[in-house]
């Protein structure tokens, strides 16, 4: 399965974007302990995902050809 | 929603005083209007270890933050009896004593102005995926956190 | 109170847009403030008994009103933590669609100057010998009471 | 004794500023009355005195030469 990753803020000083191939990715809790995996760097931070744009609130499904941001708390305003 | 109209808020670089202005003078033809409130986020120059804050750049994820932004006017819109609302957020860099943020909320009476203008700032500083790098004037950086 | 410096609130007719962000832009130097509040208030065109409200004559007692003036903006300095805040209300006549008051509070973080500025707003409607009378588009005028 | 009137607002549509000359008006709530009997409309005003360019708060001594001002309610803003 395809995913490609987009990250923000602080995040991108150490996830480029990119696009994976991953098998056993089903949803975005499995995603997170992936990329938290192979990013320790991003357990230290309270980082948000957003799944095909939308904001993720509670485990969801994720299908093939997703687009996945993973972004660090926000700071505008 | 079967019709929405997603708008920009978002402006590169500062937002200078003379663009609030004519937002401002715009409103000279809505004489239902009795009151308007308006907040402007600034870049303050803080000292962070001994090092002063030059400017912050910021990045956001937009069509994410303007699609949630449009979900919160329209909850506001909801909630307050408002004349019309606008909003404005820097990308980019933005120096230290430049406007980054401007809100802009009216209603007949003054109450529903201020609440929907103190309101929409507390939201879009949690809600918006918008980050801000703190430049130092040496250069180095740090990334803004929102407390 | 010692020394004590009575500033004046009154300017001629209107507030136009641009004496508003000439006081914005001045804050540019300001970069200890990261918000600020500003209130405007806008005369409306009222319908009352099928006419129509064209403008708003103000006339004060002057010494009374700032002195009164000066006294609150002791007593929201010592409330709230700002920065700065000025205060400025229109004397002579107002057409509706123009602005007539303008509070603008500024402060490091941005509730203190939300809230002061709102408070500013409240008392000064009740506080400052202010009257509004009420000019009709056939010439015929009421006066105006803040409910 | 001698008070200095003065009026403001919709009060100035039937009280001029004018002099006058008074016996036995030695505080505020005895010039009150005065107005009040001179001025029938005033009556149906929530109106305030200000004397010497202090707002009354409470019953106040009235001395010779004293400025009494005359305000209806106020609607600044």
């Amino acid at each position: 399965m395809e995913i490609e990753i987009i990250s923000f803020g602080q995040i991108t000083e150490f996830i480029n974007n990119q696009k994976i191939e991953v098998d056993g990715i089903t949803d975005t809790d499995a995603f997170s302990k992936y990329i938290e995996n192979r990013f320790p760097a991003l357990k230290n931070l309270k980082y948000k995902l957003a799944l095909n744009k939308n904001i993720v609130q509670h485990n969801t499904e994720i299908t093939n050809q997703a687009t996945i941001a993973i972004m660090p708390p926000f700071s505008g305003g | 929603m079967s019709e929405k109209k997603i708008k920009n808020i978002f402006v590169n670089g500062p937002i200078a005083p003379a663009f609030i202005a004519d937002s401002i003078a715009k409103h000279n033809s809505k004489t239902a209007i009795g009151g308007h409130s308006i907040f402007m986020g600034q870049v303050r120059k803080d000292e962070i270890d001994g090092k002063f804050v030059a400017a912050i750049t910021y990045t956001a994820y937009e069509e994410v933050a303007l699609e949630k932004m449009h979900q919160i006017r329209e909850e506001i819109f909801e909630k307050y009896p408002l004349s019309c609302m606008h909003i404005y957020h820097s990308l980019g860099t933005v120096k230290a004593g430049e406007i980054c943020l401007f809100v802009f909320a009216s209603s007949v009476h003054r109450k529903p102005a201020i609440l929907a203008c103190s309101d929409v700032v507390d939201r879009l500083k949690v809600e918006l995926p918008i980050w801000g790098k703190e430049i130092f004037e040496d250069e180095t950086h740090q990334w803004k956190e929102n407390i």
